[in-house]
């Protein structure tokens, strides 16, 4: 049907075009509006790494895996603070070296937790009700919370990849004032562009991602041509898991390592609503949409609410995103990219 | 499937050979006997009250227990004595506590429960149906199906109109029933279902006498198109139809019965030929009742639970006459595979079950308890010794130390109470068994639970009621004194002789086999051997045609001595010889399984049965249990002489396929003593050891040969204890 | 034999095709019910017998054709009205409540006939409990009908698999429905276990008139018990008549009986 | 080993129903209420009132509206704090606008409100189930906790954001003291506890659990989906929110949108995970055990710190965290039924005994 191929790009087209009508409606400038969109871009590219690791798991073991968020705040934490820590270890000099043998470490270590989250609770669980593997993601949410912070501590951490804080201001030619725009995002961007690249490529070429795609198609028959769904699993957490010390990375970097950063990777969840559950494609285009249309609905949105209701300031970007999952569902569950198949009633 | 479960064991008890041709003669004999505990048979004393604070005060409040008061309570609240006939006793409860239950059926998930009123209600309308088809004062009416309250009120119905009603076996065929409905002329037939119609269908085209079938539960009846039959509803309705034209009519039949005329007719089959109807008046079944009642001190408020066939004489006794006297409630099951939890449900306050049935009760109690943790287990098997030496003699009354009782109190609270709750037995007042020897052990695991468990002595003909043991005086090898109302004799050929008011009228149309069993001086013939100890207890030792004499006259019983010695766990036959012998030997075959363990757990090596039952440790084991049984034996007068002197264990097991034992697992001694006739010799002439070659047949179907020379052992014996009486 | 007493057309379906997503289950298929009767349908796996089946009680919607149920003309039914205007269903693959006793799995089948509100049920008013007590009885004659009064409290995922077929049953009865679809009634079942659900099936229709609409894959239940036989094959009907007629129909014998029969 | 169940038999339906069927049970819980009702006002400290039986009752009636959703009806609330706070801010507002109502009537149009929000939030639950039902209320979840901190008609226009009460009065009884608060709320608890019983013993009840088990095979034996979901949601949102008006008014005193926030929600999920989903008493046993780990863990921290291990109360928290998370995942696997699943295996044992299980 017709509606369904040009999904996303209706919903993308709403969510700029309100973008278009809010400012002049609100008399601002087209300038402003274009760079309130990139700053979106650049968010939705990080809720896009986070969503990224959702949909491997889903696609390869069904579960849906609200540690995801954890998992960013435990890799983020472990980064940030081996490369506090090593220098004083092994006497590799901080900054980028140390970063560079954390996120190594840091890399080890989520392969060794996706292991024991594999063994622990997911393998006496296959073959149960996807809520009850939702509540033992809950589980594991909340342990590695305790854990990571346990171990790692507590406090706000930095992680400095030597990039400038400083903003650019670019297209300065074309609008008045030009658009801000800051190193890290970029970075940032090409980072998640990397990733996915690799993703990409680890999926189409290898024998390994073959598997997965054939594993995340039908588990039965893969089993039953000899694919070995634990080992599986072990793979796509743990990929999941590298994934998440990418996005805890880039994040950390930008926001700096704390507690916040489990609840903001809970933005992922609409995220993948909208993008459909098994679509990487949809993963990353929904973190983009959900940024962007975040930001205008603050920026633009938000002042108009404000007037209206008589508010006590903004904050819509708190529920934008699950909103518009919400009403998502109601009309297309299946999300932008997913498959048709559907825990429809 | 309980019922039929039932019938067959209450079968096994008979001494009808031929097990096919379904003869149901039920008779109450024990073949009790007594190992590793013994009990003084002194009268105890003490009241009820102070006996036992830990043992429950229901199982002790017995009558002549020395608590007039309660006794007179009791007394007062039996029925007076011109409620005479059935009909009389309904009406009287009717009257007396109207609105107390009478009958209970567990039916579409709850307890249906009837008043005695209600119950009045509907048998009114019954008979009245009955009477408006034509049944009247004289007639037999056929009654076959599940304990259900319809049941027992047709029985009652019938008994208001001055029929007689005749309760059959609901899973006999149609063939076995042909005869019973030709001999008594059955007229009417009230069937349970479907498939008990169908059966009564197919005897009547052998008996056209039959007129009307009535069934009780629709369902599948709906295309019958029969005129004879009927639903039950429906001739209710009819008779309450009849009942508004002829007001007085019911009463008026009711006031027409006299005691002596006949109440029921129980079909119990004779070792040959066809089956007889035993012939009980209401004199006889309501004086039997009244009796036991008063004995056991019955109230209005028992409970009991009716599982067992309808047709065996017992079932009626406790659970319609008992309760007819008494006034107490009956309890039908749900269905036959809900017993178990029905009788939890109910806790019956009186109940009765035949020796296997308890026993299948304890082997389910001690499975279940296999499969318990080890904590659970040992304390199972802890308190198990406890009660073992203090249960029994608590609920008799015996003097018990302080710490016992603390310990029997620990043991209640943690494993016999709950053991009773889970066997629906917390309740229970007084319980009975009958009907076979029952294992030493067996009795004495209930009693030392708490269970108020006793034996008693009767058959068809005695309307149950001969003898029982009154509490306090329960001796395990024992049947009771007579009760209240018997005589007993015991006839110069050892045959044991009773007269009662509960005696049968007679055998229906068959004056000859009354004859037989009746004399005119009112004696009636058991057929059943025993004799009273010293304690004026009935001994029950075997049927009388069984019982020889030795050489110096002395009784010989050998089943007897073969029941005492089978309830060695190590013994799993024994065949007694001795019969115009001068002395009384025995051929053992040991358990192999409980002697290999005996075995295995002393470190005895064995290389299989032959050389298991040559060695001197199994000799000497299975040689303390003779001698074990020849204490039991000189305790009795009238047995002393018949200590074993002499016995051997067999190289072989006994097998129906060599013709050893009955396809029922009896010993056929006569075959034994033939067939092994070198033994026997031997064992007679004093030889030390004896080289023997049998003939066995493999499963096979190949035959081969056993050699072996038995080793034959002398035997301890004691002198004849004399007792003062 | 057992008298029958079979009344007017009941149920008439009429053309239906249902596909899914291009993948045709059933195609142009007709055939009539008569109150009283039953009636089977037949068919190798993947004929579409289930589909028919959950097209006639609304689970499936079909694309094409109509059903004509006591007169009452529709394309597709809503299970909610289906249920209501007295049709009862059983299921090929138990679909029994597996956290409930069998008592609550049978009372719920009865919910259709209890209306009392949420509040008197809460505070379980006069109404409530009388409702409750009353539907109660109704239940209890169920399951003395179907003989498991020995479980009535075990939770249904401990019943061994037979009884778990009778509790279905028993679910669907409990709506005292008109029309009783079975679907493979009997399936897994050994031949105790058969006889016993052909017994329940047959008194139940005729102590009740319910009239059955049977899918099975025994035949020699279907010949026992059936009045008229559907036969199906690859959604197309191929045959349709008395199971004389039907067991001798060369098409039938060809795509069906003639395989492994 | 303590039940004597011979001649507990029933003759009647009505019997055979009732909610406590056997006769030592029936003394347990008589006896259990007697002893909260009449012992413990006099012997509780204020200390015991206000930081464990208070919270307790309230979080245990939140628990038992979540479980009817979750565990009856098997749809998923990762959000139901959220109707918490409809039920406190609208009890707020109303004793704002209505001054002097008695507050069980207060309670009840909260609650009433709050159900309203939940038949709205429950609306997604036709179209879509498991999973992506989570990810709705996970949206009402947040989109509530918005609106009360930024819609400022809600708080009355406080400046702070946060509002506060005055104490609680009815029939002329000013329920001040943490006693009396405990007394009022363990009634009310009780009232609710029996109608949740109930309900779950009703034709809703059955309805309900029929939806959780096998729907499609509750649809065809006749009932609504609409009907038994939407009642659950409304009917668990209406405890929330009774709940939700005790916990601001009688726990809290004066609160923020924060209290109503994700992690309540995702606590209240773990109380029924824990104690026992489809279980009544599980909510109980859920709620306590929430309650007093926290309390329990910083009791024992100056002992772990004697112990040589060096546990600040920072530490404890997290403690707390990994310990919650566990006991999830261990539950998930070891009894997916909860406490409350155990309990039952307990008490069968004990009617069972000596016999094995």
């Amino acid at each position: 049907m017709a509606t369904k191929k040009n999904g996303p790009v209706i919903a993308l087209g709403v969510v700029l075009g309100i973008g278009f009508v809010a400012p002049l409606l609100a008399g601002q400038p087209l300038g402003f509006f274009l760079e309130v969109t990139l700053g979106g871009l650049m968010a939705g590219v990080l809720y896009s790494l986070v969503a990224l690791g959702f949909v491997l798991i889903f696609k390869a073991s069904g579960v849906f895996n609200f540690a995801q968020g954890a998992m960013v705040l435990f890799a983020a934490l472990a980064l940030a603070r081996l490369a506090e820590w090593l220098p004083g270890w092994v006497g590799i000099p901080a900054g980028l070296p140390a970063l560079a043998l954390a996120f190594v470490l840091a890399t080890g270590i989520m392969i060794v937790l996706a292991m024991l989250i594999e063994r622990i609770v997911l393998r006496p669980l296959v073959a149960q009700d996807p809520v009850a593997l939702l509540m033992a993601t809950l589980g594991v949410t909340f342990f590695l919370d305790g854990f990571g912070q346990t171990i790692w501590g507590s406090d706000v951490y930095k992680i400095d990849m030597g990039i400038s804080k400083d903003p650019t201001i670019i297209l300065e030619s074309m609008f008045q004032g030009g658009i801000l725009i800051s190193k890290e995002d970029l970075v940032a961007t090409v980072i998640a562009a990397v990733l996915v690249l690799g993703l990409a490529i680890f999926f189409q070429k290898t024998a390994t991602g073959r598997a997965l795609r054939a594993v995340a198609d039908d588990h039965q028959a893969a089993q039953s041509i000899g694919i070995p769904l634990n080992r599986i699993w072990v793979i796509v957490w743990a990929v999941a898991g590298f994934v998440a010390l990418v996005a805890g990375m880039v994040w950390g970097a930008k926001l700096g390592v704390q507690f916040s950063l489990a609840q903001l990777a809970l933005k992922a969840l609409p995220v993948v609503i909208l993008g459909g559950f098994t679509s990487i494609p949809g993963a990353i285009l929904g973190g983009l949409i959900i940024g962007v249309g975040e930001k205008i609905s603050e920026v633009f949105l938000g002042p108009v609410l404000i007037k209206a209701f008589d508010l006590a300031g903004g904050g819509i970007e708190n529920w934008f995103a699950y909103v518009l999952a919400l009403l998502f569902l109601m009309v297309r569950p299946e999300g932008l990219f997913g498959e048709k198949h559907i825990d429809r009633v | 499937m309980i019922a039929a479960f039932v019938r067959q064991v209450l079968q096994d008890g008979r001494v009808s050979s031929d097990p096919v041709q379904g003869a149901r003669e039920v008779r109450l004999c024990l073949f009790g006997t007594m190992r590793g505990y013994r009990m003084k048979a002194a009268y105890h004393t003490k009241g009820g009250a102070d006996v036992a604070p830990f043992a429950r005060k229901t199982s002790l409040n017995a009558p002549g227990s020395g608590c007039p008061g309660k006794e007179t309570r009791q007394m007062s609240s039996m029925p007076p004595a011109s409620a005479d006939t059935f009909p009389r006793l309904l009406q009287h409860h009717a009257s007396v506590r109207p609105n107390s239950p009478s009958i209970r059926e567990k039916d579409l998930g709850i307890w249906q429960t009837w008043t005695w009123s209600q119950v009045l209600q509907e048998v009114r309308a019954l008979a009245c149906g009955l009477a408006a088809h034509g049944l009247t004062r004289g007639d037999h009416i056929a009654i076959i199906g599940a304990n259900r309250p319809r049941v027992y009120w047709t029985v009652a119905a019938a008994q208001c109109l001055g029929a007689i009603p005749v309760p059959l076996y609901q899973d006999a065929v149609a063939a076995e029933l042909v005869f019973v409905f030709q001999n008594a002329g059955i007229t009417h037939a009230v069937a349970e279902d479907q498939e008990q119609v169908d059966k009564v269908l197919e005897v009547k085209e052998k008996a056209p006498g039959i007129a009307h079938i009535y069934f009780d539960d629709p369902r599948g009846m709906r295309h019958y198109t029969q005129p004879e039959l009927l639903g039950f509803a429906r001739l209710q309705d009819l008779g309450r139809e009849f009942d508004a034209k002829n007001p007085g009519f019911f009463d008026a039949e009711v006031g027409k019965g006299a005691p002596s005329d006949p109440a029921a007719m129980f079909y119990t089959s004779g070792t040959t030929g066809n089956p007889k109807g035993v012939v009980h008046t209401h004199a006889g079944l309501i004086d039997r009742a009244r009796v036991a009642c008063e004995m056991e001190g019955l109230t209005a408020d028992e409970e009991i639970l009716a599982y067992l066939p309808p047709a065996w004489i017992g079932q009626n006794i406790f659970s319609y006459a008992q309760a007819m006297v008494a006034g107490f409630c009956v309890n039908c099951p749900e269905a036959a595979g809900t017993v178990t939890t029905d009788l939890r449900e109910i806790g019956p306050t009186y109940y009765f079950a035949p020796p296997a049935i308890l026993e299948r009760l304890l082997t389910s109690v001690t499975i279940r308890m296999e499969d318990a943790g080890s904590f659970k287990r040992n304390l199972f098997k802890y308190f198990m010794g406890v009660a073992n030496q203090v249960g029994g003699r608590l609920l008799d009354g015996k003097p018990v130390s302080p710490g016992e009782r603390a310990l029997y109190w620990l043991g209640d609270m943690s494993i016999y109470g709950p053991l009773r709750n889970a066997l629906g037995m917390s309740r229970v007042k007084v319980a009975y068994t009958a009907g076979e020897a029952i294992g030493p052990d067996l009795f004495k695991f209930y009693r030392s639970l708490g269970i108020n468990l006793k034996q008693l002595y009767g058959s068809t003909e005695t309307a149950v009621f001969v003898c029982i043991q009154p509490n306090g005086q329960v001796k395990g090898d024992t049947v009771g004194p007579p009760v209240k109302g018997v005589e007993i004799r015991i006839s110069d050929s050892g045959e044991l002789l009773i007269k009662s008011p509960g005696l049968l009228k007679e055998y229906y149309k068959n004056p000859e086999a009354t004859a037989a069993v009746l004399t005119n001086d009112g004696w009636y013939h058991t057929g059943d051997a025993g004799f009273l100890d010293a304690d004026g207890h009935l001994k029950i030792i075997d049927r009388a045609k069984d019982v020889g004499k030795m050489s110096n006259g002395a009784m010989f019983a050998p089943k007897y001595i073969e029941n005492k010695l089978k309830f060695f766990p190590y013994i799993k036959e024994a065949v007694a010889f001795g019969d115009k012998r001068d002395m009384a030997a025995v051929f053992i075959n040991i358990d192999m399984e409980a002697v290999a363990n005996w075995a295995e757990r002393r470190g005895l090596p064995y290389s299989g049965y032959l050389d298991l039952t040559s060695q001197k440790a199994v000799y000497d084991l299975i040689k303390d249990c003779v001698e074990k049984a020849n204490a039991d034996l000189a305790q009795e007068e009238a047995l002393a002489a018949s200590q074993i002197k002499r016995f051997l264990i067999l190289h072989k097991e006994l097998d129906a396929d060599d013709g050893e034992l009955t396809r029922t697992s009896k010993v056929r001694r006569g075959f034994i003593g033939e067939k092994f006739g070198v033994l026997v010799d031997a064992v007679y002439s004093g030889k030390a050891e004896q080289f023997i070659e049998t003939q066995v047949k493999f499963e096979d179907g190949r035959t081969g040969v056993v050699s072996a020379t038995l080793r034959i052992a002398d035997a301890a014996t004691y002198p004849a204890v004399k007792k003062a009486a | 034999m057992r008298p029958r007493n079979i009344g007017d057309v009941i149920l008439d379906v009429k053309n239906i095709s249902l596909s899914f997503g291009g993948v045709k289950a059933l195609q142009n298929i007709s055939f009539d019910v008569k109150e009283h009767e039953v009636r089977a349908i037949i068919g190798p796996n993947g004929a579409g017998k289930s589909s028919m089946l959950n097209c006639i009680n609304g689970v499936y919607h079909p694309q094409e054709g109509e059903i004509v149920y006591q007169g009452e003309v529709r394309r597709d039914m809503d299970t909610h009205h289906a249920a209501e205007s007295g049709i009862g269903r059983t299921f090929q693959n138990l679909a029994l409540f597996k956290g409930m006793s069998v008592l609550d799995n049978i009372m719920t089948g009865r919910n259709l006939k209890m209306k009392t509100g949420i509040l008197a049920q809460a505070l379980h008013l006069g109404p409530a409990r009388a409702e409750e007590l009353r539907e109660r009885e109704f239940v209890e004659h169920v399951i003395d009908f179907l003989e498991i009064q020995a479980y009535r409290k075990t939770p249904v995922g401990r019943m061994p698999y037979g009884l778990q077929k009778r509790v279905d049953l028993g679910r669907a009865l409990a709506a005292q429905p008109k029309v009783l679809l079975l679907d493979e009634p009997m399936a897994g079942m050994n031949m105790e276990e058969k006889q016993d659900m052909c017994r329940f099936v047959l008194d139940i229709n005729d102590e009740f008139g319910t009239t059955i609409v049977l899918i099975e894959h025994d035949m020699g239940v279907v010949m026992d018990i059936s009045d008229r036989v559907v036969v199906l094959d690859y959604g197309r009907k191929i045959g349709d008549g008395t199971p004389e007629v039907v067991r001798n129909d060369p098409e039938v014998i060809k795509a069906y009986l003639g395989v492994g029969h | 080993m303590f039940y004597r169940e011979n001649g507990q038999f029933k003759s009647t339906y009505r019997e055979d129903q009732q909610i406590l069927g056997i006769r030592q049970d029936r003394w347990f819980i008589f006896g259990l209420i007697a002893f909260a009702l009449l012992v413990v006002p006099y012997w509780g400290s204020d200390y015991m009132f206000r930081a464990i039986l208070i919270p307790f009752l309230i979080v245990s009636l939140a628990a038992i509206g979540l479980n009817l959703l979750v565990g009856y009806c098997g749809q998923i609330s990762l959000g139901h704090a959220a109707f918490m706070a409809i039920g406190a801010y609208a009890a707020y507002n109303i004793v704002v606008h209505f001054p002097g109502l008695n507050f069980i009537v207060v309670l009840v149009l909260a609650g009433l409100v709050s159900a309203l929000v939940g038949i709205l939030f429950g609306l997604p639950s036709l179209q879509i189930k498991g999973l992506y039902l989570g990810v709705a209320t996970l949206a009402a979840q947040f989109f509530v906790d918005w609106v009360f901190a930024r819609v400022k008609w809600f708080t009355n226009y406080s400046s702070s954001g946060g509002v506060s009460t005055a104490p609680v009065e009815m029939f002329g009884w000013t329920i001040d003291t943490p006693m009396e608060k405990y007394v009022f709320i363990l009634v009310v608890v009780m009232v609710f506890t029996l109608m949740a019983k109930n309900l779950v013993r009703g034709h809703i009840g059955r309805s309900w659990m029929a939806m959780r088990d096998m729907d499609v095979a509750a649809e065809v034996i006749g009932i609504r989906p609409m009907y038994a979901k939407l009642t659950a949601f409304a009917v668990s949102a209406f405890y929330a929110g009774v709940a939700g008006a005790m916990w601001g008014f009688l726990h809290l005193g004066s609160w923020e949108p924060a209290a109503f926030s994700i992690n309540f929600s995702l606590n209240l999920l773990f109380m029924i995970i824990i104690g026992g989903m489809g279980s009544i008493l599980g909510s109980f046993i859920g709620a306590a055990f929430i309650v007093l780990l926290p309390l329990a863990l910083s009791q024992a921290l100056p002992l772990l710190n004697n112990l040589g291990l060096k546990v600040d109360t920072a530490m404890a928290s997290h403690l707390e965290f990994m310990i919650f998370g566990a006991l999830i995942v261990f539950f998930l696997i070891v009894e997916p039924l909860g406490i409350a699943r155990l309990w039952a295996v307990a008490k069968e044992k004990l009617r069972l005994w000596p016999f094995p299980h």
